[in-house]
C-alpha cells in the first residue's frame, strides 16, 4: 500500500563480518530489507543473531562489508550527519554526572538548539515517559525501569524521524513493560515516525509491530518476514485475540527453527 | 687464635672512602690493627652521614670528625672528647673564578658562594662573621648556597666561589680546564681562621674505663702507624684505597694526586693533638657575629690520657 | 629514674591497650548523622595519639639518646619555638616549589595527554616510553636539574614537573578511553564533534582518573621537591634544613620539620580529596546505596 | 605488530634522540666556549659541535658517550669489580626484591587487617596516607643509624626503605581487591554457611589478585627507588644509588647518566617480568585472553 | 490436602524495614504465608515489591524487623548452618577464576564432602542442566544460559530440600527459557524438592507453579495467592489452553491491582 515511496530504510544483499582474533564472526549474511516511512519493525531471533549489529549498520556505527544500504536514501554516514534517527541503546546509558534533565538536553545541546527550547523539549519528553518531575534526579536515583525510559525520553527529545530501539524494554516488568508499549504505540501513532525494534518477547513484538523480522543466527540471516494483519488500533487485550496468537505461533515456529542448529553460545 | 680474642673496634669515617682515609686502610690492610690484636671495623661515611649520630646511637665506637662539628656537637649533648689529631693541618679552602672579579675577601659582599653544610659550614660562618659579612643575601652580605657534591657551580658559573679540599675537589677544578691563574684560592688557614680537621672522637664514658682506653691507645698507635706507612708509599697506599672503595667510581690517578696532598696535611703528626691549634680553633669558633657556632668554651673537648700511652 | 624509665614504658604500652579497647568500642557503635562523622574523625585521632604515646613512653622509657631519636614532646617544643623557621622554609618549599611545579607538572601531563589523544600512533609511541620514564629514580634527576636550572627553587620545580607529568599523563589517557564504547556511540549518533564529546563526555569519564593522578602526585611532589634539596639549595628549604639539622644534631628539628611536610601532604592530599568527592559526586564510589 | 607498536615507539625515541643531541649542543655550548676562551683559542663551528659532544664532564652527555659508558661498564668489565654496573646493579636489586617481598607481604597483612576489622579499617588509612608524605630520603639516614645502632647493616636497612616504599600501594590496591567481590557472590558465601576464612581463601583471596599485581607493578618500581635512596646515606658500600652518588661528587655525568639509564632498565625488566607473573596467574585461573 | 505435615517455610506477620540515609524503606509489611514440602511455589510482582528481600529473608541473608518465620521448623538462621537450602540469585554469580566443575564443588568443598564424592555430585549436577562435557570450561566461555544453567547445578549439587530461586531465567531468550522451565519441573517431580521462584513472567509462573504468590510493592505485601488447578504433567502446549489461560488472566488482574498505586520506582 506504502510501496509508492521509496523506502526509508533498504538493505541488498547486506553482508557484515567481524574479524577477531579467533577467526571471523559471520554477523550478517545476506540480508535484504525494505522499512517504509511509518513502518514499526521488530526484529527478534535468539541471542547472538545480528540484531544489534543491523540496528548499527543503519546508524553507521558499524560498515557493512558488502552490499549496501540506504537510510532516507542516502549512506547511513550521511543520514547519521543529517540527525535522521534517534537510538535507545539495550542499556540505558546515561551519563551520571548529569541530571535526567541534563542527559535529556544532551543531543540538543550538541545539535545546537537554544537553551529555552532545550528546556521545553526536555520538558515535553519527561511527559511522554511519565518521569514528570524527576528531572532533576541524577540517573542511579532512579530505578532500572525508569533510566531505560529517560533514555527513550532523550532519543525522542529530538524528534528525528527514525528510531532505532534494541530492546528497550528487557529489564522491566511485564506491567510496566504493557505501559510502556502502549505509550509507545500512540506516540507512533501520533507521529507517524519510522521505528526499528529489537526484542526478545514474541508477545511484544506482535502487539507493536506492523512488520515482524525473523532472524536466525550463525551467520546471522533473516529467515522470515511477516506481515502483521492486527488493526492500528491495539487494546491490551487484543494479545489474547485468536489473530495475535496466529501470528505469534508463525513466530515461534521461525524461531525454533534458527534453534534447530544448537542453542546460542 | 688471637683473631677470635681481638678486641672489637668500630671506626666511622667522615665521607667515602678515599686516600683522606689512607692511614686507617693501610692500617687494616697491612695488618697493623692485628698486630695489636685489634679487629677493626672501618665504617665509610657519606653526605647523610653525621658521625656524632652515629657514635652516639652506639654504632660506632671512634669517629672521624672535624673538631667544629664535634664542639658544636658536644653543645648538643653528645659528650665527644678528642683523644688524637692525626690531621696537623687544615686543607679547606674557598676557590674562587678569576674572572668573577673576586681577588680578596672585601670582594665578597654581593657575591654567591658555595658552601657545605652538614657540619661542615661551620669554619666559613666563623670565618665570614669574623669578616662582619652577614651570610643572608643582599648587597652588604653574600648569597650562600648550599653546594652539591661537586665543584659544578663554580664550573658553569652559578657560584662565584666553591668549597674545596686542597687534596680533592681543587684539583676537580683543575681538571674541568681551569688553569691555577684562573682560580683566586682563599685558604683557611692563610685567613687566620684554621679550624682543626679530621681529628678522632670518642664518647666520655669511653675514656671511663681503663681498657677502654687501652684500646684506643693501641688503636691511636697501630693508626699513625698506617699514616706513617701512607707518608712513605704514597702510591700503594692510594692503591689500598682504592681496593677498599666499593663504589668503583674513584680513579688511580686522582686517589694517587689526594694522598701527596694529605700527606703534606699529616707530615710531622704524631697524633698528639696541639692544644694551642685547638685554642685557635675554639677562639674562631667562639669569635664573634650574634650567631657564634659554640655559645661558651668548652672543658673536657680533648683529652691526652689516649696519646700518653703511645 | 622511678617514675621514669621501664614504668614510662609500661604506662604507654597501657594506654596502648586501652585506646585500642575504645576504639574496638567505637567502631563497634551502629551511629547515624554528626556521631557518626564525629566518631569516624575520633577513631584515627585516637590512634594516632596512640602513636605518639608510644612514641614518647619508649624514647623516654628506655633512654633512646635525643640525637638518634628525639620524644615527640620534644618535637613539638621545637615546633613551637622555630615556627619562624619552619615558615620560611616551608614557604621556600611547599609554597614555591612544590606548588609551582604540581601545576605545571599536571597541567603538561594533562595537555600533552588530549593532545596525544586523538593519535594512536603517538599514544603507541609514547606510552611505553613515557612508563620507562617514570621508572627513573629522581634522585638521579635532581643533580641534573640543579646543573640546569641553578640552585633556587625552580630546579625543584623541575624536578617535581618531572615527577607528577607521566602519572598524570598515564592516568589522563587511561581515564579519557574509561568511557563506555556505549556512552561514545551515543555521541556518534548524535553526530557530535570532537570538542564536544571530549567536553561532555570523555573528560567527565576521565575525572576519577585524573584525581587519581592529583592525589597520587600531592605527595611525590613534596617528596620530590623535598629530596632535590638534597643536591643543592640556597640556604633554605625543608629539605635543607632537614639534611643540616641531622648534621648538627638538631634531630627534633628534622622531626618538626616532619611535621610540617607530613601535615602539608596531608592537608594536601585531604583536600583534592574532598575536591574529588565534590567533582566525582556521580561515581560509585562517592554515592551511597540509593 | 610492527606499524601499530614498532614503529610508533621507533618514532618516539629518535624524536626523543634528536632533541637530546640538540639539547647536548645547547647546554654544554657555553661552557666549552668558555674554556676554549681561557685557552686563547678559536673554534669553528662545526669544531665546538663535535666539542660538545665529546666532553668529559658535559653538563648533558651525548647518547652514544652514555651509550658507551654504559656498555663498557655493563659488559666491559668483570661483574664483580666495583667498576662495574652490574655488581652495582646486584646490590640494588637484591635489597629491592628484599625490600619488595617485605613490603608486598607488610601491604597483603595490612589490608587483610582493613578489611577484616572495622577498627583498624577506620583507624589506619589516614595514616597510612600520612606515612607516605614523610619525605623518606630525610628519615633514610637517620633509619640507617637506628639499623645500625641494633647492629643490622648493609642490605635489611636500605630493603626497610623500599618496605615502607612499597607497602602502601600495595595495602591500597589489595583493600580494594580484597573488598572487589560483589555482594551477590559474598551471599553465595554465606548461604553455604562459610567460615570467614573459608570466605577469604576461595572468594576475597582470588578475587582480589588482580588489583594485587597491579600495585606489586607499582611497588616493585618504588622499592628500586628505595634501595637506591638507602643507599645515598652510605655511600661508600656500593649499589646504584652509592654510584650515583660518588659520580655526582666526582662530577663524572656520563657515569650519572649511564647508571640511571641501569636504574630505568632495571625498574622497567622488574614492572615487565611482575606483569608478566600477573598474566601467568590470571591465565591460570582462567581469565579471558586479552585482545591486545 | 498437604495440611497434615508441618509447613516446611512458615511466616506469620512478617515485617521488614530497611533504615537507609534517605528514611526508612518498608519492604515486606505483614506477610502470611505456608509453603509445604513438594510446593513449587512462585512470587510475582512488579519491580522492588520486595520479592528478592522475601527470598533472602528465608535465606537468612536479612533479618525481618517484626513479625516470625520458621524454616524447616526451625530459625532461618538455624536453617542456614543446617544448609539447608540452595539459593540461585538473579544473576549467575560465578567464580570467573574457577571452572564450571570447581564453581559446582564451591559449596561442597566447604561443606567437606570427599574429592571424590565432590566429583561424582558435580558430574552428577552438570547432567542435570545438560551441560556434560562442560565442567573444565571457564563460565565466560559459556552463554548467559548456560552459566545460569551452572549456577542451578552449583545450588542442586548439595542437594538441599529447599531450592531459592531469584529470577532465574530472566536474562535469556524465550526458547531457552521454555526449555529450561522444561527441565526445571522435570527435576522438581523427580526429587519432590520445595521450590520458591521469583519471576516477572505471567506465563511462566503460571506454567511452573503449585501456588503463585502475587505481591504488590510499598509497602510489600502479599496480594493475593493462587493456588494453580493444572495437572502435574505439563506439556509446554498446555499454555495454550483455556485453564492456563483462566488462571494468567488472575494472576494478570492481581499485578495490575499492585500497580494503581503508582508504577515502581
Ligand atoms: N565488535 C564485534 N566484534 C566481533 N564480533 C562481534 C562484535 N559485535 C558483535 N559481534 C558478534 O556478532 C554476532 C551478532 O551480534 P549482535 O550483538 O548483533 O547479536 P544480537 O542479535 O544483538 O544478540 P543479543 O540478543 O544477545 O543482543 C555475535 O556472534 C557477536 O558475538
Ligand atoms: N539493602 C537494602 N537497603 C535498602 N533498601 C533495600 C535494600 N534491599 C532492597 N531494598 C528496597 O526494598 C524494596 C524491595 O526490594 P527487592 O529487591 O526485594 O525487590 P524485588 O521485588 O526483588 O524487585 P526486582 O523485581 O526489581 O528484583 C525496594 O524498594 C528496594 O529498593
Ligand atoms: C653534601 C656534602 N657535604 C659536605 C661535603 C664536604 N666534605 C665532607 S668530608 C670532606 C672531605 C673530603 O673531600 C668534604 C669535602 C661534601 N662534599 N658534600
Ligand atoms: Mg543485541
Ligand atoms: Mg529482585
Amino acid at each position: 500500500m506504502r510501496v509508492t515511496t521509496p523506502p526509508v530504510i533498504s538493505a541488498q544483499n547486506l553482508d557484515l563480518t567481524f574479524t577477531t582474533n579467533d577467526g571471523p564472526v559471520h554477523a550478517l549474511s545476506d540480508v535484504n530489507l525494505d522499512i517504509h516511512k511509518g513502518e514499526f519493525v521488530s526484529f527478534i531471533g535468539p541471542s547472538g543473531c545480528g540484531k544489534t549489529t543491523f540496528l548499527r549498520v543503519i546508524a553507521d556505527l558499524e560498515s557493512p562489508t558488502g552490499g549496501t544500504i540506504t537510510v532516507d536514501g542516502t549512506t547511513p554516514h550521511q543520514a547519521r550527519l543529517n540527525r535522521a534517527y534517534g537510538y535507545v541503546f539495550q542499556a540505558a546509558a546515561l551519563y551520571p554526572w548529569r541530571t535526567i534533565e541534563a542527559n535529556i538536553t544532551l543531543p540538543l545541546e550538541i545539535m545546537g538548539f537554544a537553551k529555552t527550547e532545550q528546556r521545553e523539549r526536555a520538558e515535553k519528553a519527561l511527559a511522554l515517559v511519565d518521569l514528570e518531575g524527576f528531572g532533576k534526579k541524577f540517573p542511579w536515583q532512579l530505578s532500572g525501569g525508569m533510566q531505560q525510559r529517560a533514555s527513550i525520553a532523550r532519543a525522542l527529545a529530538f524528534d528525528a524521524d527514525i528510531l532505532l530501539m534494541d530492546e528497550p524494554f528487557g529489564a522491566l516488568d511485564e506491567i510496566v513493560r504493557d505501559h510502556l508499549n502502549e505509550q509507545l504505540l500512540k506516540l507512533w501513532d501520533r507521529t507517524n515516525k519510522t521505528i526499528c525494534f529489537v526484542t526478545h518477547s514474541i508477545p511484544e513484538a506482535v502487539y507493536l509491530s506492523t512488520k515482524i523480522v525473523v532472524m536466525s543466527p550463525r551467520p546471522g540471516r533473516v529467515t522470515d518476514v511477516i506481515e502483521s494483519t492486527l488493526p492500528k488500533e491495539r487494546p491490551l487485550d487484543i494479545r489474547e485475540s485468536p489473530e495475535f496468537l496466529d501470528i505469534a505461533h508463525r513466530v515461534r515456529e521461525g524461531l525454533r527453527a534458527g534453534h534447530a542448529y544448537e542453542e546460542a553460545v | 687464635a688471637p683473631a677470635l680474642s681481638a678486641d672489637e673496634l668500630t671506626l666511622q669515617l667522615k665521607w667515602v672512602t678515599q686516600a683522606q682515609f689512607a692511614g686507617y686502610y693501610v692500617a687494616l690492610h697491612e695488618g697493623l690493627y692485628e698486630a695489636e690484636d685489634l679487629d677493626v671495623t672501618i665504617n665509610p661515611g657519606g653526605p647523610d652521614i653525621a658521625p656524632p649520630q652515629v657514635i652516639a646511637g652506639g654504632a660506632a665506637d671512634v669517629i672521624v670528625e672535624w673538631m667544629p662539628a664535634a664542639l658544636a656537637a658536644r653543645e648538643r649533648g653528645v659528650p665527644l672528647v678528642n683523644i688524637a689529631q692525626p690531621f696537623a693541618r687544615s686543607g679547606m679552602m674557598l676557590t674562587c673564578r678569576a674572572d668573577s672579579g673576586v681577588s680578596s675577601p672585601e670582594d665578597f659582599p654581593g657575591e654567591t658562594l658555595g658552601v657545605w653544610f652538614f657540619g661542615n659550614e661551620y669554619p666559613f660562618l666563623s670565618w665570614m662573621s669574623q669578616l662582619g659579612i652577614p651570610t643572608d643575601g643582599g648587597d652588604e652580605g653574600v648569597t650562600v648556597v648550599r653546594q652539591g657534591f661537586n665543584v659544578d657551580p663554580l664550573i658553569q658559573g652559578q657560584a662565584a666561589c666553591v668549597s674545596t679540599m686542597n687534596y680533592n675537589e681543587y684539583w676537580q677544578v683543575i681538571d674541568a680546564g681551569f688553569s691555577p691563574d684562573d682560580l683566586v684560592v682563599f685558604n683557611y688557614t692563610d685567613q687566620g681562621v684554621a679550624t682543626l680537621e679530621d681529628g678522632l672522637y670518642v664518647l666520655e664514658e669511653s675514656l671511663e674505663d681503663p681498657e677502654m682506653v687501652d684500646k684506643l691507645t693501641r688503636f691511636v698507635r697501630a693508626s699513625m702507624a698506617g699514616w706513617t706507612w701512607a707518608q712513605e708509599n704514597p702510591e700503594e697506599a692510594a692503591m689500598i684505597v682504592l681496593e677498599y672503595d666499593q663504589t668503583g667510581a674513584q680513579t688511580e690517578a686522582h686517589q694517587v694526586r689526594m694522598m701527596g696532598e694529605v700527606n703534606n696535611l699529616t707530615a710531622g703528626s704524631t697524633g698528639v693533638l696541639d692544644v694551642a691549634a685547638a685554642e685557635t680553633t675554639v677562639d674562631s669558633l667562639l669569635f664573634g657575629g650574634d650567631d657564634p657556632v659554640i655559645t661558651e668554651r668548652p672543658t673536657g673537648a680533648w683529652t691526652s690520657v689516649v696519646t700518653d700511652g703511645l | 629514674m622511678g617514675l621514669t624509665g621501664t614504668s614510662l614504658l609500661w604506662a604507654a604500652l597501657a594506654f596502648w591497650i586501652v585506646a585500642w579497647a575504645a576504639n574496638q568500642r567505637l567502631a563497634g557503635l551502629n551511629l547515624s548523622g554528626a556521631p557518626k562523622v564525629l566518631i569516624n574523625l575520633l577513631i584515627p585521632v585516637l590512634f594516632g595519639a596512640t602513636l605518639l604515646v608510644l612514641w614518647e613512653g619508649i624514647t623516654r622509657g628506655l633512654d633512646v639518646p635525643q640525637v638518634v631519636m628525639p620524644p615527640p614532646s620534644m618535637v613539638w617544643e621545637r615546633i613551637v619555638s622555630s615556627t619562624d623557621i619552619l615558615w620560611a622554609d616551608f614557604q621556600q618549599t611547599f609554597l614555591k616549589a612544590v606548588i609551582a611545579g604540581y601545576v605545571m607538572g599536571c597541567g603538561l601531563g594533562f595537555v600533552v595527554a588530549i593532545l596525544v589523544d586523538r593519535s594512536p600512533f603517538w599514544k603507541a609511541g609514547i606510552m611505553p616510553v613515557g612508563n620507562l620514564m617514570s621508572a627513573l629514580p629522581i634522585i638521579g634527576i635532581a643533580p641534573i636539574m640543579v646543573m640546569w636550572f641553578g640552585f633556587d627553587w625552580p630546579s625543584k620545580a623541575a624536578v617535581v614537573v618531572v615527577m607528577t607529568f607521566f602519572p598524570m599523563l598515564v592516568n589522563t589517557l587511561a581515564g579519557l578511553n574509561a568511557s563506555g564504547q556505549m556512552e561514545r556511540d551515543l555521541m556518534h549518533t548524535y553526530a557530535s564533534s570532537y570538542p564536544q564529546t571530549l567536553i561532555k563526555l570523555r573528560l567527565p569519564a576521565a575525572m576519577p582518573f585524573i584525581f587519581n593522578a592529583l592525589k597520587i602526585n600531592s605527595t611525590l611532589a613534596l617528596i620530590g621537591a623535598i629530596v632535590a634539596e638534597f643536591f643543592g639549595t640556597p640556604i633554605v628549604g625543608m629539605g635543607f634544613r632537614i639534611s643540616t639539622a641531622v648534621g648538627s644534631l638538631n634531630i627534633d628539628l628534622v622531626w618538626a620539620e616532619i611535621f610540617v611536610a607530613a601535615l602539608a601532604g596531608s592537608l594536601t592530599y585531604g583536600a583534592i580529596a574532598l575536591i574529588e568527592r565534590r567533582v566525582t559526586f556521580w561515581h560509585p564510589s562517592n554515592r551511597r546505596a540509593r | 605488530m610492527f606499524a601499530r607498536s614498532i614503529l610508533p615507539i621507533l618514532t618516539v625515541l629518535f624524536i626523543i634522540l634528536a632533541a637530546w643531541y640538540a639539547g647536548t649542543v645547547a647546554l654544554n655550548w657555553r661552557i666549552e666556549a668558555e674554556r676554549f676562551e681561557r685557552m686563547g683559542l678559536e673554534k669553528s663551528t662545526m669544531e665546538m659541535v663535535q666539542a660538545t659532544m665529546a666532553m668529559d664532564r658535559p653538563i648533558l652527555p651525548a647518547p652514544h658517550q652514555v651509550w658507551s659508558e654504559f656498555q663498557v661498564s655493563v659488559f666491559g668489565r668483570d661483574p664483580s669489580s666495583p667498576r662495574s654496573l652490574v655488581f652495582h646493579a646486584w646490590i640494588t636489586l637484591s635489597s629491592s626484591l628484599v625490600g619488595f617481598a617485605m613490603g608486598t607481604l607488610l601491604g597483603i597483612l595490612l589490608a587483610v587487617g582493613i578489611v577484616h576489622s572495622k577498627v583498624l579499617d577506620k583507624s589506619l588509612l589516614p595514616w597510612i596516607i600520612a606515612s607516605q608524605t614523610i619525605p623518606i630520603l630525610a628519615i633514610a639516614p637517620m633509619i640507617i643509624i637506628v639499623f645500625s645502632t641494633l647492629g643490622v647493616q648493609g642490605l635489611i636497612p636500605k630493603a626497610f626503605i623500599s618496605t615502607y616504599l612499597a607497602f602502601f600501594p600495595v595495602a591500597i590496591g589489595m583493600t580494594k581487591g580484597l573488598r572487589s567481590p560483589e555482594a551477590m557472590h559474598l551471599d553465595l558465601m554465606h548461604t553455604y554457611n562459610a567460615t570467614r576464612s573459608q570466605t577469604f581463601w576461595k572468594l576475597r583471596l582470588p578475587a582480589s589478585l588482580p588489583y594485587l599485581f597491579a600495585s606489586m607493578k607499582i611497588a616493585v618500581a618504588i622499592s628500586l627507588v628505595g634501595a637506591i635512596v638507602g643507599e645515598l646515606p652510605t655511600g661508600a658500600q656500593g649499589g646504584i644509588g652509592a654510584r650515583l652518588l660518588n659520580s655526582s661528587y666526582y662530577g663524572q655525568t656520563i657515569q650519572i647518566w649511564a647508571a640511571l639509564f641501569a636504574a630505568a632498565f632495571m625498574s622497567a625488566l622488574l614492572v615487565y617480568a611482575i606483569g608478566w607473573i600477573g598474566t601467568f596467574v590470571n591465565k591460570r585461573m582462567g581469565a579471558r585472553e586479552a585482545s591486545v
